[in-house]
Order: C-alpha cells, then sequence, then structure tokens
C-alpha cells in the first residue's frame, strides 16, 4: 500500500493516498490526450494551413451538428467519471472506521496541541500507531488553521469555536510533514509540524510516558524540552537576535520596556503572567501576538520554564 | 500624436479639461487604460518581489509580515483593479460600441462616472497601503480579517467602491447591446467579443452586488462586531466563505470570458476563415455565465463545509468545463483549412489555447473532490489560477491590445519585436508556473514565506522564470511607447477584418462613423469576400450610408 | 413583442385600478398582521411569505406597470429572484446539512464559547 | 417628433423612444443590482433563523408590530402617490404630480420619523448589535445576531429611503419647472420604479423580521 512516490508526488502513505493518487493520474493521462488533440491540432492546422501568397479564399463550412455533439459528449462521460471516482473517495475520506482512535487536535497561532484519550499531551508532533485509523477531532482557538499531512494527501480545515473531523491510516511507519495551509498571519509558515508513525508498542509507551512527562529530570532540562515541544522557539530565540518575540538570551532580571510607556522587570511573576496572560503587557516594539498557555502549561511546567530561562543567564 | 490632418478622436479636442471630462467612450477607454496598466504595473513589481523572497528557504527580502502584506496587495490589486475592470473597460469600452455600429455607449455619463469610481476606489485602496496595509491574503477570510491590525476597513471599503464601477460598466454595456446596435445588425450578426462582453456583464450586474454586501458585512463585523462571520461573536466563517466566493468565482469568469470573446475575433481574422460554430461559442458563454453562479463551494472543500453540499459544487463545477471545451474546440474547427497568419495578436492567441488549456484542465482536477483535499491551498492552486488568468486572461488581452492597437492610436507598433516578446513571454511564463504545479503536488503550502529545504530547487526555476517575464512586458512597454510617437501610420484594416470597427479610420473619428453603418454581411463571412491580403485591401462593402439604402429600396 | 409602440407603453391605467391595487395592499397588510397572531408553528412563516409574494406581485405588475410594459423587463426581475434563490439554497444546503456524518459538526456557534472541552473518553 | 423630445435627446440615440427604452432597461438592471444587494441580508437571516429559531421569536418580540404595520402602510401608500403622480404626468397634468410627488417625500418623512422612534426605544434598551448589546432578558443563544440582522437590514433600507427620497425631491424640482409632459416623462418613471423597489424590499422585510421574527 506505500508507493515510494514520484518526481511529481511525495511517497503515499496513508491508506487513502493510493486511491488519491489514482484519480490524479488519471486525470493527468486523459486530459493530456484532450490537451494534444485540441492544443497541438490547434498548432498543426496553424502550420499545416499557414498563409500563402495569392488568394485567401476560404470556405465557408461554418458548423458540424455532429462534431458539436462528439465534443459535447465525451468530456461530459469524462467529467461524471471523473465526478464520481472523486466523491466516492471523498466519502471515505469523511467517514471514520469505527474502531479509530481519537485524537483531539487543537490550533492556535501558531502550533498545534494534541490530547490522547488518556490524558497524555504532545505540542506539534503527532504520534500515531501504524496501521491503526486515526481520527482528529479538531477545533481552533483564534482563526482558522488548516491541517495538512501531503504524505497523507489528508487536509482538513480547523475553525474556532467549532468541531472539524478527518481520520488517516498510516502505512508505514516514519516521520511525516504538518503544514498549516489556511493562512493564519505572521506565523503561517512556521506552523509546522510533525507526524510519527511508529509501533503499536511504542505507541503505548508514548501514551504511557506521556502522561507522567518531567518526572526525574531537572528543572532546567525539562523546561529547555518544554521550549522545544511547546513551540516557545518559533517566537523566541535563545541566542540574542529578536525574533517575533523578545529573546530569551538574558531575560531573567532584564528591565524590558512596555509598549505602555512603563518598565519591567523580568521576574518569576511576570514570567507566569507572561505564559498564562500574555496580553496584560506588552513588550515594547513587538505584536501582541503571543498566545495564551492558559490551560495547556501546568504549575510544574512553568516553573521548569522559569528555571530554563533563568539558566539562559548564568549559563553565559 | 496623430500626424495626419484629418480630425479623430484623439485630436478634435485639446487640453486636460477635454480628456477629464469626455464623454467619449474611446477617450474614456485610454483614460482606463493608463490607470488600469499602472496598477498592472504596480501588481507586476509585487511580484517579482515575492519571488525574490522565495529565493531561498529563508528570509531573503523582507519580514514575514511584510511579506504577507506583498502578496496580499498583489492578489488585491491584481484582481480588483487589474484584471477585473481590464478588459471590458479597455479594449470593450473602446471597440463595443464600434463592432455594434453605435456612436457610443448608452448612458456616457455613467460611463465616465464608473473611471471615476474606479479612480476613488483606488484611493482607498492606496490609503489603506499607506496606513498599515493588510495581511489578510485577497480573500479577506474572517476571522483573521476581523482581528488582524492593519487598516483592513479602508481596503474592503476600495473593494466595494470598485464594485460600483465595474457595476456601471456592465449595465451599460447590456443596454448598449441592447438597444443601440446598427441597422441589420441583427444578435447572430454581432460579433462574438460582443456577446462575451454580454455574458461578462450578466455577471458582473447579477455578482457585483453580493462582493458589496459581503464587504459591507465585513466592515461592521470588524466594526461593530455584528456576530455574522465572527464566531467570537456567534458568526459563522465558513458563512464568509459562501459570501465572498458567491461572488469572488463567478468573477473569476468575468476575467476569461472577455477575453475568450477575443480569441474567437483574433482567430477567426487570422486565419481568414468563418468562425466554426458561431452559435455554439455564443451560447457557451451565457451557459458559463449561468452555471457559474452554481459552484463556488469548490472553494470550500476542506473548509468544514458539509459534505453533501461539497458533492453538488463539485458536480456542477465539472459542468463549466464542457462549455469551455466547446468554446476550444470550435476555436481548432476555424483553423481547419484556414489561412492562417501568424502575427502577434495570433501568437498570442495561440499562447492563450495552450495556457488556458492546461489552466482549465487542472481546474478539472481541483474540482475533483477528494484531490482537491490534496491539493487545496497549495501551489498547485496558485500555479492553476496564474494559468487561466496569466495564461488565459491576460494573453487574451494582450491579443486584443495588439489587434486594436492601430485602431486605438492610428499607430503600428514593431512587429518583430512584439513577436519576440510574445514568444519570450510565453517561455518565461511556464518557467515561473509550470514548476509551481510541481510543487503544488509535492505539498507545499500558498502563502508560505518560508519553506522547507526540499522545496527549493523548483522555488528558483519559478523566481527566474518571473525575472524573464519582467524581462518580456519590459520590452513590450518599450516598443509599445515608441509606437505611441514614433510607429507607422496604420492603415484603416491593417488584418483584413470584417467587423465593423475596421471600416472607420484608424483612430476613429470623434463620433465612430461619417455615416451610419448599416450590417448587411456577417461578421466573419470570409467565404463571400474576397480579400487581397498582400496588398490588404479591404472591399468595403458593408458600409452602406443610409442614403444609398434608401436609393437602393 | 409591444415594446416599439410607443401608445403601449405610455399607456394610462384608470384611477380605478391603483385604488384596487392599494386597497388590496392594505388589506393584506392587515391579515397578515392578524394571522401572525395565530399559531401555525413553521406554517407561520410560509403564510407571511406566501402573502408578502402576493403583495409584491401586485406592486411589481400595476405600480411598477410590468403587467403592461416590455415583458423583457419582467423576465430580469425573475431571473434576479432566481439567483437570489440560488444564493440562499445552496448556503443552507450546507449549513443546515453539516451534521450529516459527524454530529459534532452541526449547530450554531456559541457567543464567546470555546466548544472545545475534554469529552469523557 | 416633438419639441420636448428632441431636446433630451442625446446625441448617440436616434430617436426618443430609443432613448426612452435604454432608459427604462437601464434602470431596470439597476433594479436587480439592488435586489442581489438586499440578498445577502437575506441569507443572513435565513441562515441564522435556521440555526436559532427560539431566539428569533424571543428577540423579535421586542420589536413593535403596531409601528411596522405603520410603516407598511406609509410606505405603501407612498408607491401609490408615485405611481399616480406618473398617471398625472401622463395626462399632462403637471400641477397635480407635482402634489402627488410631495406627498410622496411627506410619507417618505414620516416612514423615518416612525423608524427613528423605533430605533432610539432599541437603543434605550441596550438592544443594540454586536458589541453594544447589553440587554439581558432574551432567552437563547446570541440573541445580539437578531438585532445585527434587524439594524443591517432596516438600515441599508432606510438609507435607500433616504436616497429615493433625494431621487424624487429631484424629480419633483424638475416637474414644478415644467420640464416634464406626456411626451417626456421617463426621469419620473424610473424615480418611480426605484421607489416601488424599496417599497418592495420592505413587503418583504416587515413580516420576516416583525411578524414571525
Ligand atoms: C480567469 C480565472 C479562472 C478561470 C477561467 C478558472 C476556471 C476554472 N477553475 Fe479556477 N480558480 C481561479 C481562477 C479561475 N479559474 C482562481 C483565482 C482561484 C483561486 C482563488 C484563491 O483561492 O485565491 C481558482 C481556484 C479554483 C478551485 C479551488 C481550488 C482550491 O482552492 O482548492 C477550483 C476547484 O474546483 C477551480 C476550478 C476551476 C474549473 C473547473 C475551471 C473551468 O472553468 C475550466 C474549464 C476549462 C477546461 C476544462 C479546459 C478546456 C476544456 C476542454 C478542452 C474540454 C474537455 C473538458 C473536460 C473533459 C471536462 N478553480
Ligand atoms: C491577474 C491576476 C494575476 C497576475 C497577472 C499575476 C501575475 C504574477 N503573479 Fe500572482 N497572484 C494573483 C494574481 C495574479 N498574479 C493572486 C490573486 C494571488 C493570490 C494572492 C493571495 O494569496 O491572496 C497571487 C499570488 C501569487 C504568488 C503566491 C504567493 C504566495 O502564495 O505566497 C506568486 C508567487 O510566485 C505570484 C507570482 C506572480 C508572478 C511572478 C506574476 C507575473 O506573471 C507578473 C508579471 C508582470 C510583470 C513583471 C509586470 C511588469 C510590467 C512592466 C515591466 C511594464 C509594462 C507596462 C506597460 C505595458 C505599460 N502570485
Ligand atoms: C506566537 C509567538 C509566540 C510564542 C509561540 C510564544 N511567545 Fe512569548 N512572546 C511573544 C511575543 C510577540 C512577546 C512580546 C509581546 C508581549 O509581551 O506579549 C512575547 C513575550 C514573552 C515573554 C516576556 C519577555 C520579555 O522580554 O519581557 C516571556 C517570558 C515569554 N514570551 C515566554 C514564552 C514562553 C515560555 C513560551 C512557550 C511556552 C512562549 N513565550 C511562546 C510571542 C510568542
Ligand atoms: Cu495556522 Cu496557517
Ligand atoms: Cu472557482
Amino acid at each position: 500500500m506505500n508507493s515510494p512516490g514520484s518526481f511529481y508526488l511525495p511517497a503515499a502513505s496513508s491508506t487513502m493516498a493510493p486511491e488519491v493518487d489514482a484519480l490524479l493520474q488519471f486525470i493527468v493521462v486523459a486530459s493530456s490526450i484532450l490537451f494534444a488533440i485540441v492544443v497541438f491540432g490547434s498548432f498543426y492546422f496553424a502550420v499545416r494551413y499557414r498563409r500563402r501568397k495569392g488568394s485567401t479564399f476560404t470556405d465557408g463550412k461554418d458548423h458540424n451538428v455532429r462534431l458539436e455533439i462528439v465534443w459535447t459528449v465525451i468530456p461530459s462521460i469524462l467529467a461524471f467519471i471523473v465526478f464520481f471516482w472523486g466523491f466516492n473517495s471523498y466519502l471515505k475520506m469523511n467517514i471514520a472506521p469505527a474502531n479509530a482512535i481519537e485524537v483531539k487536535t487543537t490550533a492556535q497561532k501558531w502550533f498545534w496541541q494534541f490530547t490522547y484519550a488518556n490524558g497524555a499531551g504532545s505540542t506539534n508532533e503527532l504520534v500515531v500507531p501504524v496501521g491503526v485509523p486515526v481520527k482528529l477531532l479538531m477545533s481552533s482557538k483564534d482563526v482558522i488553521h488548516s491541517f495538512y499531512v501531503p504524505n497523507f494527501r489528508m487536509k482538513m480545515d480547523v475553525l474556532p469555536n467549532r468541531y472539524s473531523l478527518t481520520w488517516f491510516e498510516a502505512t508505514q511507519t516514519g516521520e511525516y510533514d504538518l503544514f498549516c495551509t489556511e493562512f493564519c498571519g505572521t506565523g503561517h509558515s512556521s506552523m509546522l509540524g510533525k507526524i510519527k508513525v511508529v509501533s503499536d508498542t511504542e505507541f503505548r509507551d508514548f501514551l504511557n510516558a506521556g502522561s507522567a512527562l518531567g518526572t526525574g529530570q531537572a528543572p532546567e532540562a525539562f523546561g529547555a524540552d518544554l521550549y522545544k515541544s511547546k513551540a516557545c522557539f518559533t517566537c523566541h530565540t535563545t541566542d540574542g537576535t529578536p525574533g517575533t518575540g523578545p529573546t530569551f538570551k538574558g531575560v531573567f532580571s532584564r528591565s524590558e520596556a512596555m509598549s505602555d510607556g512603563s518598565t519591567q522587570l523580568v521576574d518569576e511573576n511576570y514570567i507566569r503572567e507572561s505564559i498564562l496572560n500574555p496580553q496584560a503587557k506588552i513588550v515594547s516594539g513587538f505584536q501582541p501576538v503571543m498566545p495564551t498557555y492558559q490551560g495547556i502549561i501546568n504549575n510544574t511546567e512553568i516553573d521548569a520554564l522559569v528555571a530554563y530561562l533563568k539558566s539562559l543567564n548564568t549559563g553565559q | 500624436m496623430n500626424t495626419s490632418s484629418e480630425s479623430n478622436y484623439l485630436n478634435a479636442s485639446r487640453g486636460w479639461k477635454s480628456w477629464l471630462f469626455t464623454l467619449d467612450h474611446k477617450r474614456i477607454a485610454i483614460l482606463y487604460f493608463f490607470a488600469i496598466m499602472f496598477f498592472f504595473f504596480v501588481g507586476g513589481v509585487l511580484a517579482l518581489l515575492i519571488r525574490t523572497e522565495l529565493l531561498s528557504p529563508k528570509q531573503v527580502l523582507v519580514g514575514a509580515e511584510t511579506y504577507n502584506q506583498l502578496f496580499t496587495l498583489h492578489g488585491a490589486i491584481m484582481i480588483f483593479l487589474f484584471i477585473i475592470p481590464g478588459i471590458p473597460a479597455i479594449l470593450g469600452n473602446f471597440v463595443l460600441p464600434l463592432m455594434i455600429g453605435a456612436k457610443d455607449v448608452a448612458f456616457p455619463r455613467l460611463n465616465l462616472a464608473s473611471w471615476y469610481v474606479y479612480m476613488l476606489g483606488s484611493l482607498f485602496a492606496l490609503y489603506s497601503i499607506v496606513t498599515g496595509s493588510v495581511d489578510t491574503g485577497w480573500t479577506f477570510y474572517t476571522p483573521y480579517s476581523t482581528t488582524t491590525s492593519g487598516s483592513v476597513i479602508s481596503m474592503t471599503l476600495g473593494v466595494f467602491i470598485l464594485g460600483f464601477s465595474s457595476i456601471f460598466t456592465g449595465l451599460n454595456f447590456i443596454v448598449t447591446i441592447h438597444k443601440l446596435r446598427a441597422p441589420g445588425m441583427t444578435w447572430y450578426k454581432m460579433p462574438l467579443f460582443a456577446w462575451g462582453a454580454y455574458a461578462t456583464s450578466v455577471i458582473q450586474i447579477l455578482a457585483t452586488p453580493v462582493l458589496g454586501i459581503t464587504m459591507i458585512l465585513l466592515i461592521l463585523e470588524r466594526a461593530f462586531g455584528i456576530g455574522i462571520f465572527d464566531p467570537a461573536m456567534g458568526g459563522d466563517p465558513v458563512l464568509y466563505q459562501h459570501f465572498f466566493w458567491f461572488y469572488s468565482h463567478p468573477a473569476v469568469y468575468i476575467m476569461i470570458l472577455p477575453a475568450m470573446g477575443i480569441i474567437s475575433e483574433v482567430i477567426s481574422v487570422f486565419s481568414h476563415k468563418k468562425i466554426f460554430g458561431y452559435k455554439a461559442i455564443a451560447f457557451s458563454s451565457l451557459g458559463i455565465a449561468l452555471v457559474s453562479f452554481l459552484v463556488w463551494g469548490h472553494h470550500m472543500f476542506t473548509s468544514g463545509q458539509s459534505e453533501l453540499a461539497a458533492m453538488i459544487f463539485s458536480f456542477l463545477t465539472f459542468l463549466v468545463g464542457i462549455p469551455s471545451g466547446i468554446k476550444m474546440f470550435n476555436w481548432m474547427a476555424t483553423m481547419y483549412k484556414g489561412s492562417v497568419s501568424l502575427e502577434s495578436p495570433m501568437l498570442y492567441a495561440m499562447s492563450f489555447l495552450f495556457l488556458f488549456g492546461i489552466g482549465g484542465f487542472t481546474g478539472i482536477m481541483l474540482g475533483a473532490l477528494s484531490v482537491d483535499v490534496h491539493l487545496h491551498d497549495t501551489y498547485f492552486v496558485v500555479a492553476h489560477f496564474h494559468y487561466v488568468m496569466m495564461g488565459g486572461t491576460v494573453m487574451g488581452f494582450l491579443a486584443g491590445l495588439h489587434y486594436w492597437w492601430p485602431k486605438m492610436w492610428g499607430r503600428m507598433y514593431n512587429e518583430a519585436w512584439a513577436r519576440i516578446t510574445a514568444v519570450i513571454i510565453f517561455i518565461g511564463f511556464n518557467l515561473t508556473f509550470f514548476t509551481q504545479f510541481i510543487l503544488g503536488t509535492k505539498g507545499m503550502p500558498r502563502r508560505y514565506y518560508t519553506y522547507m529545504d526540499q522545496y527549493q530547487p523548483l522555488h528558483a526555476f519559478s523566481s527566474v522564470g518571473s525575472y524573464i517575464i519582467g524581462l518580456g512586458f519590459t520590452i513590450m512597454a518599450v516598443y509599445l511607447i515608441h509606437s505611441l510617437f514614433r510607429g507607422k501610420a496604420a492603415v484603416k484594416n491593417p488584418w483584413g477584418a470584417l467587423t465593423l470597427e475596421w471600416t472607420t479610420s484608424s483612430p476613429p473619428v470623434e463620433h465612430n462613423f461619417e455615416l451610419q453603418p448599416v450590417v448587411v454581411d456577417g461578421p466573419y463571412d470570409y467565404d463571400r469576400i474576397r480579400i487581397e491580403n498582400d496588398q490588404r485591401i479591404y472591399k468595403e462593402v458593408k458600409m452602406k450610408s443610409e442614403t444609398e439604402t434608401k436609393v437602393g429600396l | 413583442m409591444t415594446q416599439h409602440n410607443p401608445q403601449s407603453t405610455n399607456h394610462v391605467l384608470p384611477l380605478k385600478v391603483y385604488f384596487a391595487v392599494g386597497a388590496a395592499l392594505f388589506v393584506l397588510t392587515a391579515i397578515t398582521v392578524g394571522v401572525s397572531f395565530i399559531q401555525f408553528g413553521a406554517f407561520n412563516m410560509v403564510i407571511a411569505l406566501l402573502i408578502a409574494a402576493v403583495k409584491a406581485t401586485l406592486v411589481a405588475l400595476f405600480f411598477m406597470h410590468l403587467f403592461y410594459d416590455n415583458k423583457f423587463f419582467g423576465a430580469i426581475l425573475s431571473i434576479s429572484l432566481l439567483f437570489v434563490a440560488v444564493f440562499i439554497i445552496l448556503t443552507m444546503y450546507d449549513t443546515e446539512k453539516r451534521a450529516a456524518i459527524y454530529q459534532e459538526k452541526g449547530g450554531p456557534i456559541q457567543k464567546e464559547a470555546v466548544i472545545y472541552q475534554e469529552k469523557a473518553p | 417628433m416633438s419639441n420636448t423630445q428632441a431636446a433630451y435627446l442625446a446625441h448617440h440615440f436616434s430617436d426618443a423612444e430609443q432613448q426612452r427604452e435604454s432608459a427604462k432597461l437601464g434602470m431596470w438592471i439597476f433594479l436587480v443590482t439592488e435586489i442581489l444587494l438586499f440578498s445577502g441580508l437575506f441569507v443572513f437571516y435565513a441562515v441564522f433563523r435556521a440555526w436559532n429559531p427560539d431566539m428569533f421569536i424571543n428577540a423579535h418580540r421586542f420589536l413593535d408590530v403596531r409601528l411596522g404595520a405603520l410603516n407598511t402602510i406609509v410606505l405603501i401608500s407612498s408607491s401609490l402617490t408615485v405611481a399616480l403622480a406618473i398617471r398625472s404626468l401622463q395626462l399632462n397634468d403637471q400641477k397635480n404630480a407635482g402634489r402627488l410627488l410631495l406627498t410622496t417625500i411627506l410619507l417618505a418623512s414620516v416612514f423615518l420619523v416612525v423608524k427613528y422612534f423605533e430605533y432610539s426605544h432599541k437603543i434605550h434598551l441596550g438592544l443594540l448589535p454586536g458589541k453594544y448589546f447589553s440587554f439581558q432578558g432574551i432567552e437563547g443563544t446570541n440573541p445580539h445576531v437578531f438585532f445585527s440582522v434587524y439594524f443591517v437590514i432596516t438600515g441599508l433600507h432606510g438609507l435607500h429611503v433616504i436616497a429615493g427620497m433625494l431621487v424624487i425631491s429631484w424629480v419633483l424640482l424638475r416637474t414644478w419647472q415644467g420640464e416634464f409632459s406626456s411626451e417626456y416623462y421617463t426621469p419620473v418613471e424610473n424615480a418611480g420604479l426605484y421607489w416601488h423597489l424599496v417599497d418592495l424590499i420592505w413587503i418583504f422585510v416587515f413580516p420576516l423580521l416583525y411578524l414571525v421574527g
């Protein structure tokens, strides 16, 4: 079921992908033939009947009902075939098998948040078992995003205050790109993620580890993990260059000018507030675009992040 | 500009007032020509900036926000300020009354008003650019557009105002075609460009008001939160998409139908053969216009709309392909056993056939539900619509511009350079956008300012292609401007065409015709009229003065 | 067609016609208000729209002279109504049928609601 | 061809009949664009009513049926007076035509005055759309949406009433100056068509908002 892909298609790694490819290729072939007839036919006539010196009298044959019928009916038949084929696969794409496992997906500027049935969660990395249908129940916290995995040939918009659903069944373990394909603002093109397709046992391990994340780790190290897994890095760098947000290099106990003119010392409380209620105080020179992590990050995780930010100071 | 001593519409009166207050449809067309070309130039430069930014996977020129503004402005300017008014307002205004033997359009004052409204709308758009710009994409999807900073309101207000300009033109054309045809010009003796313009106008009348109300509701949503589109206030963003595409899908046929009309003219004239399937072509225009209102949901297959609605929209989408195909086949049959000369308008027409063919068939791929799920919002869509808009409409526009240029200005351009340019643009275009089809099938999403490394080579090819297009247009600008000042004087009928606009002088006299033309033959009766091509002499059999007719009776 | 006959477009209707139509419109207004106080459930909407349609037809035919004028104008009006219908019907075909496959997809949106809540597993 | 006609014949028309027919056709096409402009609002209404029928019914109780009915009567009467004004012109009775047009404008002002009272009552209660909605007593989800529909439809319609009044004032002025007669009255006819359309739209708005909610 897994085709390696070609110069114009990525590898087909879900159960639906080969079906989509088949129709796509059918249309490519059928329309190439029709295209050759019409366009190259015209070009041939243009050359074959090019104007020569002398008389340019041409005959007056200006219609032929039989021809008109032929070139109405044949394309119509083709169009019907394509329609039914496409619709058939589309229905399959939309009706999840009953045994599908459900993953809740929240999109938010500009990252993905996944929650599994047992409460384990992950950010920007969806881990799924191979050969098992996975149903995504999706909604957004702000604007419309769209969940797109080219290898699976699947895409579904994620709407605010509304559910949308889709499903897939991966046929091959590996890592696949996840894109956001609905324009959602400044960070649209960095709203990327990965789909990690693993074996059944690995998936079970992941679920178990997921609900007990961070135990037995030093807070700084855990915070560093969170910096990656909670997508802070998409906006905050640690090397001193400002991104969408201020850099984390030397952020702790820095005095920061706010857009309302006040200054603010970056301490534990301020960091906490920045994470849970980022719109409260805006660092001057930046847009108020940082999403709230309310409900996504718990207290231990905030503490870990604070410890990590502190460590960035002493590290230098 | 014209050195000959005869009086024509260009030299009939002088001074800027005689232009800014003119009621002459030909002069209004010229006013439109300069305004619209200016915006095409701006949109094109923005496109080149986009392509330069995409040369490498990381930032090259501008930041993410600026990039988002670039493609929004590129899309909005190209669509609302260039391509929708383009052919109707420039070429339609200029030749439609001439073609049907009228002295002017039905409501000359409204016609002038439409130009001023256009300018006003464009001012609003420009105002929004200087006051923070917009970064929503040309589709203004909610709730992004109701929450982003920037001056969305003045841009959408501009779009709203531009709608009126479009409505005025459409209204004028419908009435003109109904009421002002010359004696003897029956519906079936009308040139096919007039049919195309008619079908276009019908769409403009029926669809544009919905764009208007959509923009009003969007503004109200943004300003007061009325709760129709913004989910935070209880609205439905997918409903916005219905509203938007109810206009914007038919709008794509506002763009293509007049271009198809031009192609029908050019192919028949340059094949010196009667157009094949006149009625089939004429009615397929109307067919496309009507069916175009039933398919808008194909832009929303993955939006979370009902699966049943998606099914209906997909089915109807395929129906639009059939009449477009009928046209293509009839054009081919017109060339069969014709006497084809490949002068520059015809070269652009051939480009049209090739590029619109590809664009159309890829439209069919997008119309197929399951395939669209993969391709939606990838570069495949970007490539599709550039193939139909740039490769279809713009090629049609260029064909028409070269075809009627001698009539508009009374000057010829340099034919050799025109042919070279047609080839350059054709090559550059395919390089730019064919690569994007492959990018799309490989999964490259659109509106991405940075991208994954694996897409770089194709993006680089595409950018190089766009520079070649830019070179082509620069050459074109040079030879066209050169022609305005230094071009050879044009004869009445340089191409040996049979439609009425070629029976008056080049450029036409102020009131179009010396005498009221009376139509005897059909517009493409090449079988009945012998044309001595070498001398390019056209026997004027069609223009008979009214007195002559009366004597004849 | 009658359109080229100036007589027909200059057709002067007797006063009677205008007053009769006006009276009919008043009466229909009274009826529709009256009926709205009776509960017919969903039929209230149907009745109200039917009466409105009758009133609109009267205005169009007599006040706007469509009855006597060029039939083409009537055609234009009908076509525009047809497209309004297309707009409403196809849009509602979506908004009403979203729950066809998944229950969760259907239904109106809640104000300020984050409907994304933890569902019991 | 009479003198009055010739005076208004634009150069690009061959006769007055052609000009008249063109103007009227143009007007009808313009009316089409108006209908489609309003179509979006009817979609707005239909979609949200189908989603929240109970809320719509609860909320519409806050509209005053009596005032709505009064306005319906006023608008219908004004439609009648325009129609009669045109009839008077057909009979060359400029005086009467002027009087009837004036009545139309007065009726239109009555309509606006009534609307003013309706609006101020709602503003007073806090029944404004969107962000400004502050009323608490309506059951159902998002009752402010009903008032959005209400204000947007009646607001746009009100703007059309004002535009119609301006147009009618203009033809009234020209009637007083004796420009129209049974030979030439196309502008009045077109102004009338526009006014009837404003009436037509109200005929649907009234039951949808005031009666069935
Ligand atoms: C000039 C403008 C123009 C034209 C003419 C068309 C023509 C068509 N378009 Fe295109 N389209 C756009 C401009 C245009 N489009 C734009 C701007 C967008 C994107 C907007 C955005 O999102 O920003 C878009 C997007 C778009 C989509 C949505 C994609 C997505 O976002 O997922 C779809 C889907 O169905 C589509 C389909 C079609 C079809 C079926 C046609 C048909 O009309 C094509 C018909 C022609 C042919 C088919 C070729 C000739 C036919 C034959 C030789 C006969 C044989 C035919 C058959 C066998 C069927 N278009
Ligand atoms: C008519 C419509 C039209 C036209 C002609 C073009 C023309 C071009 N477009 Fe555009 N494009 C759109 C409509 C159009 N586009 C739309 C609607 C979008 C979507 C926006 C969105 O997502 O919201 C888009 C998006 C879009 C993108 C995708 C951006 C993204 O998704 O991130 C790209 C990228 O390559 C692109 C490139 C180009 C290029 C290289 C050209 C070139 O063909 C341009 C060539 C033209 C020139 C270089 C002008 C040069 C002129 C002269 C030198 C002078 C001539 C003067 C006289 C004759 C007087 N366009
Ligand atoms: C979408 C981009 C984005 C993401 C993701 C993001 N931030 Fe921010 N952040 C910003 C922006 C923009 C600012 C500055 C404006 C403001 O103060 O709100 C900011 C400000 C901050 C500040 C205050 C910095 C200072 O110099 O005063 C802290 C602390 C912070 N973010 C922590 C985090 C943490 C921890 C995460 C991840 C768990 C995170 N941010 C994720 C965009 C982001
Ligand atoms: Cu999220 Cu684009
Ligand atoms: Cu479309």
